[in-house]
């Protein structure tokens, strides 16, 4: 099916994507899954809230203040429409991986309060008996966080490992048992591009009574995502990936264990009383905000969520299911490359991974960038992932709703070339 | 392709690239540092030994792209046997080419092969990549008790 | 001495100080120190980011990635040369209470770890027999955060009192004593405007083998700071309050001490290797920056600090010291009104807290709203130090580089009117 | 003076800061609730009782600004006496107008001086003061067991 999307028309509202580099190359920008690029809307939409209403939020008696109040509030509403929650149930963070230490820290922290007598919700207090289960496809900032909470309380990391094509291995599920108190899994990998069942995932963490967290930074800003579908009671997100501005991720939670959780940073905004020796707490999402927050960028990404709504998340998943099956094809039809992944289409998303025989992934990249291709190149974050598939690092492409099929022509143009000025082919 | 990145890729360091020379360990080095570049993952391992005659003997072990083996290459080739006066300046002189942008004439009778790298250092990415066996070079020879001249080398 | 600013100058470059509020009225806005106005230079060179050179930073091989790497460590130096600091000793944070929590959490995570044999640095360790010293003075982002490690720790949390005109209670310095592992204190309080002698309470800290924290958040935006005066090893503060971005704040410290410390945050862009069953993390400042950072605002923070400088931060103090003395003069001469604070202009910024008799601060801040004077009003996130002056609140006014006596004789005005209104005079 | 502000400081709510109707604890409090609203500190304490004869009684304390101190007066009033219908109607009616940003005209039969709090509804950050004591009495009420129609009451 092709892309219903206008790409040319999408492509104006995209000022970087005009300039030229290295010299005189047009910018074909294939660097998405690391952060996107951003519409006027959005610069446009920060910068009218610096110019008319920047105050400090929740805070003030005066107009400015309420103003700023709205606008923030207004962004926390619109983006829990978007992936379908409440705005209650929306936490903003500095990025994804803020969030993802919010989840783990609210383990370690209830630890710690518990050994010392603190009243704390069992679930999140951690034992040398108790386990982790993670993946061996996620991006560090979903395995850094785990392996410190193991670090501090005891307990044992497990992780699900990987077929030779890139999915999950689901017979390893099993791992998740009895002692298991939380798994975090990826939703769509960044590195194989996979996207994983997580649904299957969360309801056998639920089936033990498992804490169940999903990092959806490469699904929600890709196809249509709603957070009580995953089945988690965790998911977070980063805004920079989806048009938003950077400086702001997101943080979904189930009412219920938002609730639960104790707080992670501490300060301004987020207490109910507060004496020298003892404060309490405000309920979620307040609790988990403290100090001046990122009202800027909360409005910029509140743009953003409604130029992919006008976009519309379908046509944004089948306009990239359409680029990825194109450059997929292209990849393999390349002598000599060999894809780090799913090499099919099917519940995958369009960051594709690959190497080059003969050629070192970064060799490959800096080629590519001299004719104003821009790709990834390393271990994206991912590094225990590439060594399972035995490779050093790779090349990676990532598409999105301004790119089309001419952009992975670049792409594959530029492999071409690279081979022939290594003498690999 | 651009004439930067012919600057880059110079014919010697493809060369270097392709048939590196001494690219075997050192198994009697007195000093040994395994140096990663966090952000792709390219690895090095050099090892040093200075000999009762006073020459020093490079040996190293790694993977990544055609900069930081090269790299490698052409440094264990430039140090190979000589003088630690030799290597103090030879790392003084690298060092500075990478810095300087571009800028300035590098000093072939210093750096040998090693002033092909001099394209690199309009790459900022990967300036890294070319300083990374030079990087565990100067860690293993300090572990080796070899120390030269500071000036010469505190600024990696 | 009289002001050396130009501000009618300056205020052109401000454009939100031209709006109206509540219908028709000119907005006075004497809430900086609760977030401060933007400059359109700071706007500017967010968009101009943007527009040209978005990227991931410290990851991608192509020339955008190169720029945004480039522009991010160039506001991280021009920052330090702000304060007088190193580069690789400035740590990007959210804002300061993101600051003042990676203080805190660096003895936490230590201790946590050392308690499951894990090698840290002893100076981090906490016990029961250890104490941590803050001062009653403290914002919630520099007293929770203790309070929390104190509960995670069960180390004895101690503070300084206050005199009865606003100043610590330099007596009460041998609370700091062989026990104390952390002395946390306040450079310029928000609520009192109280400039506190910090060196002497650090280099009492440094006495019995202590780590000392300074909050810096009032100090650095109103007059030249540089961070090895301080005496201190950890000095926080944040971007809003000196004319940058929403979401960006920093943390300076001595290059041995962040050494010491263990990460907090972790993800991607902290590491140095990563396998599935442990890492190695990167040096400082990198180990404190996991994730996608805050690329634009530091871009905007950049030009923040150009504008300060290019305005003087010796003028800056200069001009601040006037209209700080201009309104105490002016308070002083209303009936029935007290400040909460220092009542003369020594050791004192302006931020300047007061309460009108038979008026609850709120109404105050209410009725001056509606002549378009924006201040603050509530216990300004330092509940105990109302508390500490039998306040329930307070309302505020606090200035800048856009503010002249102008806006403080609106302010009198205002205060007059609200007396007259609710018949107290 | 803006014409807003009159609405909010309407003479009436002046005099109930000024002059507070019942601000004395009940003693016999069945159900007793503390309510701060953490942005300025406001504090006040309702405490709830239900006779034999099926009537409510209501006592408070607190400190605060003249909207939740006057807004706590007017409550402890239109409620003392009266029977849990009508205290489930008068919640509603108050968090509705509450919540109107000032369209809508409020029932004077059901509210009473509480109309004169209409006005607070245009600026946001009052509501909260408003509704404190409010919210202080349902949840007292609902320790005291004192249980009404769920729809009256679940948005405050
Ligand atoms: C003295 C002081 N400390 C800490 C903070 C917290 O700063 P932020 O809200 O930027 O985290 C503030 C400002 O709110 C402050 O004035
Ligand atoms: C799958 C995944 N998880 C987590 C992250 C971390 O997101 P951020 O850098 O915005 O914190 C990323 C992106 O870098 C990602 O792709």
């Amino acid at each position: 099916m092709a892309s219903p999307l206008d790409v040319q028309r999408i492509r104006k509202d995209f000022p970087i994507l005009g300039r030229t580099v290295r010299g005189d190359r047009p910018l074909v920008y294939l660097d998405s899954a690391a952060t996107s690029q951003k519409p006027t809307a959005v610069l446009d939409a920060e910068r009218a809230y610096y110019e008319n209403s920047n105050a400090a939020v929740h805070r003030g008696a005066h107009q400015l203040a309420e103003e700023a109040t709205d606008a923030y509030e207004s962004a926390r509403a619109a983006i829990a429409r978007f992936v379908g929650g409440r705005p209650e149930d929306i936490v903003f963070t500095k990025n994804a991986t803020e969030g993802l230490n919010l989840a783990a820290y609210a383990f370690s922290n209830a630890t710690a309060k518990a050994s010392h007598g603190h009243a704390v919700d069992p679930r999140f207090v951690l034992t040398e008996k108790d386990s982790v289960v993670i993946t061996e496809m996620e991006h560090h900032a979903n395995l850094i966080p785990w392996q410190e909470l193991c670090a501090k309380t005891g307990a044992q990391l497990r992780w699900i490992g990987l077929t030779d094509d890139g999915r999950l291995d689901l017979d390893q599920l099993s791992l998740i048992d009895d002692t298991t108190k939380v798994v975090s899994v990826v939703h769509q990998s960044n590195i194989l591009g996979t996207v994983n069942p997580v649904r299957r995932v969360m309801d056998r963490a639920h089936e033990v009574g498992a804490i169940g967290v999903v990092d959806a930074c490469q699904s929600i800003p890709h196809m249509p995502v709603d957070v009580e579908d995953l089945g988690a009671d965790l998911v977070t997100w980063s805004g920079h990936k989806m048009l938003g501005p950077t400086g702001i991720g997101l943080l979904w939670g189930r009412a219920e264990i938002l609730d639960a959780m104790p707080p992670f940073l501490t300060g301004g905004s987020m207490i109910e009383t507060v004496h020298m020796d003892h404060s309490t707490f405000a309920p979620p999402p307040q609790r988990f905000e403290a100090g001046v927050p990122m009202v800027a960028q909360s409005v910029g990404l509140e743009a953003a969520v409604r130029y992919l709504e006008d976009v519309g998340m379908e046509s944004v998943a089948q306009h990239e299911h359409d680029i990825t099956e194109y450059a997929l094809a292209g990849l393999q039809e390349l002598p000599g490359v060999r894809i780090i992944g799913p090499t099919d289409a099917v519940d995958r998303g369009s960051a594709i991974s690959f190497v080059v025989d003969g050629i070192h992934p970064h060799d490959v990249g800096q080629l590519l960038d001299d004719r104003g291709v821009a790709v990834r190149v390393g271990h994206h974050c991912a590094w225990p992932t590439c060594r399972r598939y035995n490779v050093p690092a790779t090349t990676r492409l990532s598409s999105y709703i301004y790119n089309d099929r001419s952009d992975i022509d670049a792409a594959l143009a530029g492999i071409r070339a690279a081979q022939e000025f290594f003498g690999v082919l | 392709m651009s004439d930067n990145v012919e600057a880059l890729y110079q014919e010697i360091i493809l060369d270097h690239y392709k048939h590196p020379r001494g690219a075997t360990p050192l198994t009697d080095a007195q000093g040994e540092s395994f140096q990663v570049n966090p952000t792709c993952g390219d690895e090095v391992t050099v090892g040093v030994r200075l000999d009762d005659a006073g020459h020093v003997h490079v040996g190293y072990e790694g993977q990544g792209c055609s900069i930081s083996q090269a790299s490698a290459s052409v440094m264990s080739e430039l140090l190979e046997g000589e003088s630690v006066e030799h290597m103090a300046e030879a790392e003084r002189a690298f060092l500075d080419m990478m810095h300087s942008k571009g800028a300035g004439e590098p000093n072939e009778d210093v750096l040998g092969d090693g002033i092909a790298f001099a394209g690199v250092s309009k790459y900022p990415a990967r300036i890294k990549c070319a300083l990374l066996p030079w990087m565990a070079l100067q860690d293993a020879r300090l572990k080796a008790g070899i120390d030269v001249d500071k000036a010469a080398t505190s600024e990696i």
